[in-house]
């Protein structure tokens, strides 16, 4: 028996904190039929609800674009706020530093973050703030009707046989090199690996980014495309399969040697991982960085948790943030005594 | 080269009367020949005096190697505006040193350094040479100090000439060096003693400058105005600041993590009640500024003009998200990067409009180191009561230069916090509407993220909403939507703070303005009363939107100067945009865009054309 | 429900005189459904039947599923802007039936889905159920297509309805899909037919509209206004294209990118005239338009709203530098995201004044397919000969609507390149200063990179320059350079398309619009003159800055109606500050911003009101 | 003897296009006395007179920043163009669009780069545009008095104290990565080196980037600056020596087998490569940035030619343009004939 099977969790109609999926729901899509998007959709929902998260401490922050639409699509109890394009991570930032509790979930496209946000999207990965960062990529510009956008990648047509000539952006490779402390590349047909996968962001502590392949049915899920259902069904190459136990459930499963691996994460749930890929080391940078590249020059699109890195400080630890959210703290904390005051005006004095 | 001031020779007889404190001292230097420290120990020691003072610093945009000029003028009625003229030279600059001269007032004196040789260019001036280095030498053993050291030379030799008491220059330098640096203090001292006793040996006074003890700055500091704004900010209780360098907002930046660091740190577990980010840029400056005041901090950035531009389309979601924030903008000189270490007014129209589509936005217009600490408070108590961009237009003239002050008196009011419902209310409620106007005052009740309770969760969004925050794209919507908005725009004018008004009953003509013209609009209106016997009023504009004082101002005379730091006549252009065709009738425009700060002559002559008197 | 009109009962007495090329059809389908091309195809059947027709798409802002209308309005006056009321609906879209139903005009008709069951909501509306799946079904075998297919199948009923030629109709869907698709064509052309037989079998005439043969279009062809601008730089020369998605705009690159590689591709070695390049984002794109401006190419970006937030800054160097730029800017609905697939002009005052410092900008103002070819060349022109960055100001209405239009006349003059100085001007001239007034119009010379001359290199930078470009600081410099630009845009004003006037000597009241608000506003003064007797003049202005015509029109009339597509009156705004405070008191305001292009009951009923008549 | 000794050249006063030096030359610097920028501006100046480029074919590119200034301070005959902050990617790519023919150097700054400019810079590199961009790196914002840019190191210190606590970005490694197609790294103090590279540069056709450490001495050459003088002594680390052979000499080196190496490039000249590093390859990518991953990992600065790729279509054949530039095409290129227009009026009618 593979060590990733994790026992089936008995269906249940309502989770820990008494919720059912309902209350993870949110407003009818009103993107087109077989978004791709749509599925990442529900396995939000879904992981949500299973991993027992409050909605009233959900900020779902996302730019502009039809990925960018999707926070009104799950959680409508969670305060929600789709603001300009490309600078989600600049405002998703900014709401953790007026409240460090907030489980903020930045939901992007692949235009938005790679194309017009790409030099925020880096600098937001140097910071590793605790948020959960997922990029719906579908290789063009859904919302603007079809343009590539800057994760297509070389050879790629659009359906008016437009040739893309520019190599493509990896997000996860840049992620991955520039701090993000957990990286992982899912393929939104891929249910349990995206369930797995969101679970673990969930649990995370730190800057979590997850670039998922979804495909535009309406603009780039023909012949040509690299980022269409058919495409990725012959592309995809996960690294490992992906097993889950919650922090609650106290169940020791067999390791087995050499190819399976059991990884804590912050809120105490385990992640088990089975190597498919025998010499792919999530926890080690410099390899995972090269094995990339060169799965990208073999034409694989490799998908899985590819990296994770439990130690680096989070933005909100570097900062030293007092306990209570700083929106919240009462004036005697934020403004200086008067005394304060009368001794720096003696100085200029 | 004549031995008395009587013995001047020049083209216009020269006044031989002893001048006290009311003239200007020149000191022409290279940047980065730490002249700094020289310039305000000289400032500070007449202000100890008891002289209205004020300080510029001209300076090139480099970091070293450049012509730098700093004015001291010194004015026994308390004008404080830059003047033009210069009375007193120090001209340390080979560079720049035969036009300082040349510029120098008839009847002048200049203190050059000897090797210049300058005695020679004028008739009219005194002429002081000092051999710096050879002072330098023996004061300061450690060749590297030398250069910086050489400058307080200068202010010994000019505080002797001027009669300025020793004493209060050690206490001044003393203070500007401050506990940390005593030794280096010393050192200072020994040059400023040394530059004390060569004049008192080799340069016996022919000018007619004297610096005499008075009463007036008894109480008052010196501070410039991004320290006074950061305090400010400080004691409106700013938790985020998010921030991209750039001259010349970063010295408000700076000193404002400072005291956050010395004031809001927890002494035992090292905790701070503040988060401060250099952003990568302007857009995610104002952007986490705005995530972070959609989660309920009081948040802010600072910056100048390029930055506006670059945050243009942020500025546009907030206000039509309404979500609060403060952005302070030390105007320097544009367009583009222009001169980035001069001043100007020059985004007075630009920002109350920034960002496409129709966008109104209030704007706060300090004029000193009092009213920037104030505004800075106003500001955030605005953001968040209004839910809305605020913007603070402080300048670089402001911004940058040391100003005498009275002290800051603190805040008696507590922070405006503005409409949030917490839990609590929600249980109360029911429920609410994020964008519905429920006090008929158009604000609407906004709530946290994080609020623990089922109804608090809404979405916010830049695109067209309901009042209930859901997406449409209804025509009725969008309209009544706009219509809140522009009716809460208007609302500010409850709460701005109200208009400075002067009304002379006499008076035909008024003078207006905004910020720092201040200073030049009050020396000039004496310069045109007693010049050509023009009684005016005078209006000094403390927001926009602006208040009913400025129509009841304009109603009351029969011209009313606008006085702009900026070619386009930009407050005269908000001016249009809100009265009627009748007052706007009455305004006439006076505009400086040289860059420096605006002096009195420059107003006076213009309303003396326009008046032709 | 009864088998006549004459039985139609209803509140209000519906009249029931036979209606003739003067109706509205309303076609509410969901986006996304393919209903474009039935769409186009009815509107063109009635085109090429000789009745001025216009057509106006009303989507929303998803790629499928939510509602969409398409409104036809046929009017034999010629009147083709919107209007509010609709007579003759095709429901489509269970979402929105009922709605739909409930606004269309008394004595209506409606052709339905019969599973809808629309019948029963209106007494005053003739119904026409037509069962659209069971007659798609023998039509097209193929099940994926039959959606679109569906959408003929109205067209074929509508047509037999309104008497509409099915030779034109045959015609224009054969158009429509052009000769590579002739085998949809015929797949669709038997789903007219299917429509048609079952009209004449189950549904006889019972409504009053008529399409009856005119003559009013011939020689006329019908054009979106975005493929318009893009003929026009085409055909203005263009070389650079740099842009960044975005609706509306994206359909102005999106046709330009086709007729460069149809137009400008050399057939044998396949090389370019000319370089596209889709940008990461707007700043990008605006900064190479203006880097390949400098370097002397004929640059251009298109954007939004949005897009000229972002390229504040960008603009503001190109201003100060003197580098031509054309950027077009398809207006939406803002603040904001807004609401991207409406209409409105929110940028009229804005992009004139964007960027921080004082900045001021020319802006094109097209209402036509016809000025947006012409005024695409215009601009191109003006860049380069005022060296200056040249907005042309559409909007979502223009640009992505059909309209009528006279074919477009080529240019007859060459292209202006401005002064730019060659290698043998620089062995003639020995040399040049980059910013020197040579001509007395303020506008200097310039050579471009690679010039094969020593002296033809120059520094440009948006910092403080002197004539001959070099850095400087100086209040002088800086003060006649500033000074030289404002005397440039005052010339601009021998080089811009003269506004168009239309002067009823008998009346006392003017209008006064931009763009595509002339179209409610001439069907206005007709509404005017007819219903209330109010005589007026019209005037709309073409660029700003404003051109003589504007004062000389305010003077001729007691007051003049300022007609608006935004909230803050925009164009009034920009006349406030540029037009004398008497001529100003005449102005009066008319505006609309609830996103659909403006209709005259709008205007007239506003004028009414202020009017009191 | 070294491989790489070319023959000196002897001492010429004038190019062959028959400059002398001074030609090359611009404004006096206004920057502090030592900044590492002064020296870089010294070498372009070399550099350009001894690859005879013809000053009027020279633009210069900049941004803003001390660096961005250095434009005014060499090849005064040359049209110069200092932009706005952080954009001199889009105004080069411009500027290039409309001339082809022009020899586009670009300087920037760390701040100017990696920071603001980050995702232009990025892009820019997607796409190949023949330029060389060279970014004076001293890990500050040396124009606005000195605070940390993103290229500053974790742990270095500000004067005042600061720590500086972000992960930097590695403007080479980036570089690699995007597609540029000769990267390198040099010292602003390293004559040699960085003399070799700017003729390799200005030898190749496509986009060359070179990050020079070029420290500032007013801001960030203390203890605890890892941009200083001292440090870079104590850590550069050559990859290889470095050697130039001009295409118009005809001279045969004797390479030394495996440790040498000659690149011949779109001019004819010849580059010279003695490896230090014995297992470097500039020409492998991916081995390229594991290297270079190590070597930051040892904290080395790793200095020479990283990368090299000669292979890659450039912006300007991507985009097929014709010959001459289109800023200067003749109207009847540009303005379609009448007929062409009557045509398309009738595809409307
Ligand atoms: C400043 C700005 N520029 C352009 C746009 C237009 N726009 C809307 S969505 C979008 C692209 C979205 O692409 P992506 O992020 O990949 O999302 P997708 O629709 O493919 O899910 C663009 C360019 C905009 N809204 N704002
Ligand atoms: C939009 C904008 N923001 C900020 C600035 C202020 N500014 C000028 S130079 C500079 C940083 C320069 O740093 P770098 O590129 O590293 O150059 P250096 O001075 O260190 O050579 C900044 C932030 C500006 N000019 N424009
Ligand atoms: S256009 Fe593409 S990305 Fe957008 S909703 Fe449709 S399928 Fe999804
Ligand atoms: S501040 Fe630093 S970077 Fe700027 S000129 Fe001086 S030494 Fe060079
Ligand atoms: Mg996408
Ligand atoms: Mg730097």
């Amino acid at each position: 028996m593979s060590a990733v099977e994790t026992p089936a969790p008995a269906p249940k109609k309502t989770n820990r904190l008494g919720f059912e999926i309902i209350q993870y729901r949110g407003g009818k899509t009103t993107l087109c039929a077989g978004c791709g998007h749509n599925a990442i959709t529900e396995r939000i929902i879904e992981a949500c609800f299973e991993m027992d998260v409050q909605p009233w401490q959900v900020a779902k922050m996302s730019g502009i674009g039809c990925s960018s639409k999707t926070p009104a699509y799950f959680l409508g109890q969670s305060h929600g706020f789709n603001g300009v394009h490309g600078r989600a991570a600049a405002t998703a930032t900014g709401a953790l530093l007026a409240n460090k509790h907030l489980k903020c979930i930045v939901v992007s496209g692949d235009g938005d973050t790679a194309s017009i946000g790409l030099g925020h999207f880096m600098h937001m990965l140097r910071r590793n703030p605790p948020l959960i960062y997922i990029i719906e990529n579908n290789g063009v510009y859904g919302l603007t009707k079809g343009q590539f956008s800057a994760t297509a990648d070389v050879g790629s047509r659009l359906k008016s046989g437009t040739l893309n000539t520019l190599p493509p952006i990896d997000c996860c490779l840049i992620a991955i090199e520039m701090g993000a402390t957990l990286v992982a590349r899912s393929f939104s047909g891929d249910k349990k690996q995206l369930s797995v996968i969101l679970k673990a962001c969930l649990a995370h502590n730190g800057l979590a980014v997850v670039d998922v392949i979804s495909p535009c049915t309406t603009f780039n899920d023909h012949d040509g495309s690299t980022k269409s259902y058919a495409y990725m069904k012959d592309h995809e190459e996960p690294i490992h399969e992906l097993g889950w136990i919650p922090s609650y459930e106290d169940i020791h499963v067999e390791i087995e040697e050499g190819a399976s691996q059991e990884v804590e994460m912050h809120d105490g749930s385990r992640l088990l991982i089975h190597k498919l890929e025998h010499d792919y080391d999530p926890t080690d940078k410099v390899r995972a960085i090269k094995y990339l590249h060169e799965a990208s020059q073999r034409k694989e699109v490799l998908t899985g948790i590819l990296y994770v890195d439990r130690g680096k400080q989070t933005l909100i630890e570097q900062l030293r943030l007092v306990g209570q959210p700083l929106a919240t703290l009462p004036e005697r904390l934020t403004r200086p005594p008067r005394e304060a005051l009368e001794k720096i005006m003696d100085e200029y004095r | 080269m004549s031995a008395s001031p009587l013995a001047l020779a020049g083209d216009a007889p020269v006044s031989t009367q002893r001048v006290v404190n009311d003239f200007s001292i020149q000191v022409a230097t290279a940047n980065g020949s730490g002249s700094q420290t020289a310039n305000t120990v000289l400032m500070r020691s007449i202000f100890q005096m008891g002289v209205p003072v004020s300080g510029k610093n001209l300076f090139p945009s480099n970091i070293a190697g450049l012509p730098t000029w700093f004015t001291i003028r010194a004015n026994h009625k308390g004008y404080i505006g830059r003047k033009k003229e210069y009375d007193f030279l120090v001209a340390m600059n080979p560079e720049t040193a035969r036009e300082d001269v040349e510029k120098l007032q008839p009847g002048g004196a200049a203190v050059y350094d000897e090797p210049l040789g300058l005695d020679k260019l004028r008739q009219d001036v005194v002429f002081y040479p000092v051999p710096f280095d050879k002072l330098a030498g023996p004061v300061c053993p450690e060749a590297k100090l030398r250069k910086l050291v050489r400058n307080m030379i200068y202010d010994g030799v000019v505080a002797h000439l001027l009669g300025i008491d020793f004493d209060e220059m050690r206490k001044a330098l003393v203070k500007q060096f401050g506990p940390k640096k005593q030794k280096a203090a010393e050192l200072n001292w020994g040059a400023v003693l040394a530059g004390k006793e060569y004049a008192e040996k080799n340069l016996p006074k022919r000018d007619r400058f004297f610096i005499e003890p008075m009463n007036k700055t008894q109480g008052k500091i010196i501070i410039d105005g991004n320290t006074a704004a950061a305090l400010g900010c400080i004691f409106a209780g700013v938790t985020v600041l998010t921030w991209y360098p750039i001259t010349p907002s970063s010295s408000l930046a700076e000193p404002l993590i400072s005291y956050l660091e010395r004031l809001r740190v927890d002494k035992e577990s090292g905790e701070a009640t503040f988060a401060v980010i250099q952003a990568e840029d302007e857009l995610a400056a104002v952007g986490m500024a705005i995530g972070a005041g959609w989660a309920g901090a009081r948040a802010m950035t600072c910056t100048s003009g390029p930055g506006i531009s670059l945050m243009s389309e942020f500025i546009g979601l907030a206000y039509y998200a309404e979500i609060p924030v403060v952005i302070i903008d030390v105007q320097r000189v544009g367009p583009s990067t222009g001169l980035p270490t001069r001043t100007m007014q020059g985004d007075t129209l630009k920002n109350a409009v920034v960002s496409h589509g129709d966008t109104l936005h209030p704007i706060l217009f300090p004029c000193s180191p009092e009213e920037c600490f104030s505004m800075a408070q106003d500001a955030f108590d605005l953001a968040e009561l209004y839910q809305t961009p605020v913007f603070v237009n402080t300048d670089l003239d402001l911004g940058m230069n040391n100003w005498m002050a009275d002290p800051f008196t603190y805040p008696e009011k507590p922070e405006v916090r503005g409409k949030v419902l917490t839990a609590e209310d929600l249980n109360r409620l029911g429920g609410f509407a994020r964008y519905r106007d429920v006090d008929g005052d158009a604000i609407p009740y906004r709530t946290l993220p994080g609020t623990n309770h089922p109804a608090a969760g809404y979405f916010t969004r830049g695109t067209g909403h309901t009042e209930t925050a859901a997406y449409s794209e209804r025509e009725d919507d969008f309209i009544n939507n706009m219509d809140r908005l522009a009716r809460k725009f208007e609302g500010l004018l409850n709460h701005l703070p109200p208009d400075e008004t002067s009304v002379n009953p006499r008076a035909r003509v008024g003078l207006l303005c905004c910020g720092t013209s201040r200073y030049a609009m009050e020396e000039s209106q004496d310069q045109l009363a007693q010049e050509k016997g023009l009684e005016t009023s005078r209006l000094r504009v403390r927001a926009f939107p602006f208040g009913p004082a400025v129509e009841d101002f304009i109603d009351r005379h029969d011209r009313v100067y606008v006085i702009d730091q900026n070619r386009d006549g930009q407050l005269l252009s908000l001016l249009k945009l809100r009265l009627s065709a009748e007052r706007v009738a009455k305004l006439r425009s006076v505009r400086y865009y040289g860059g420096l700060p605006l002096d009195a002559r420059t107003v006076t002559e213009a309303i003396v054309a326009q008046e032709g008197i």
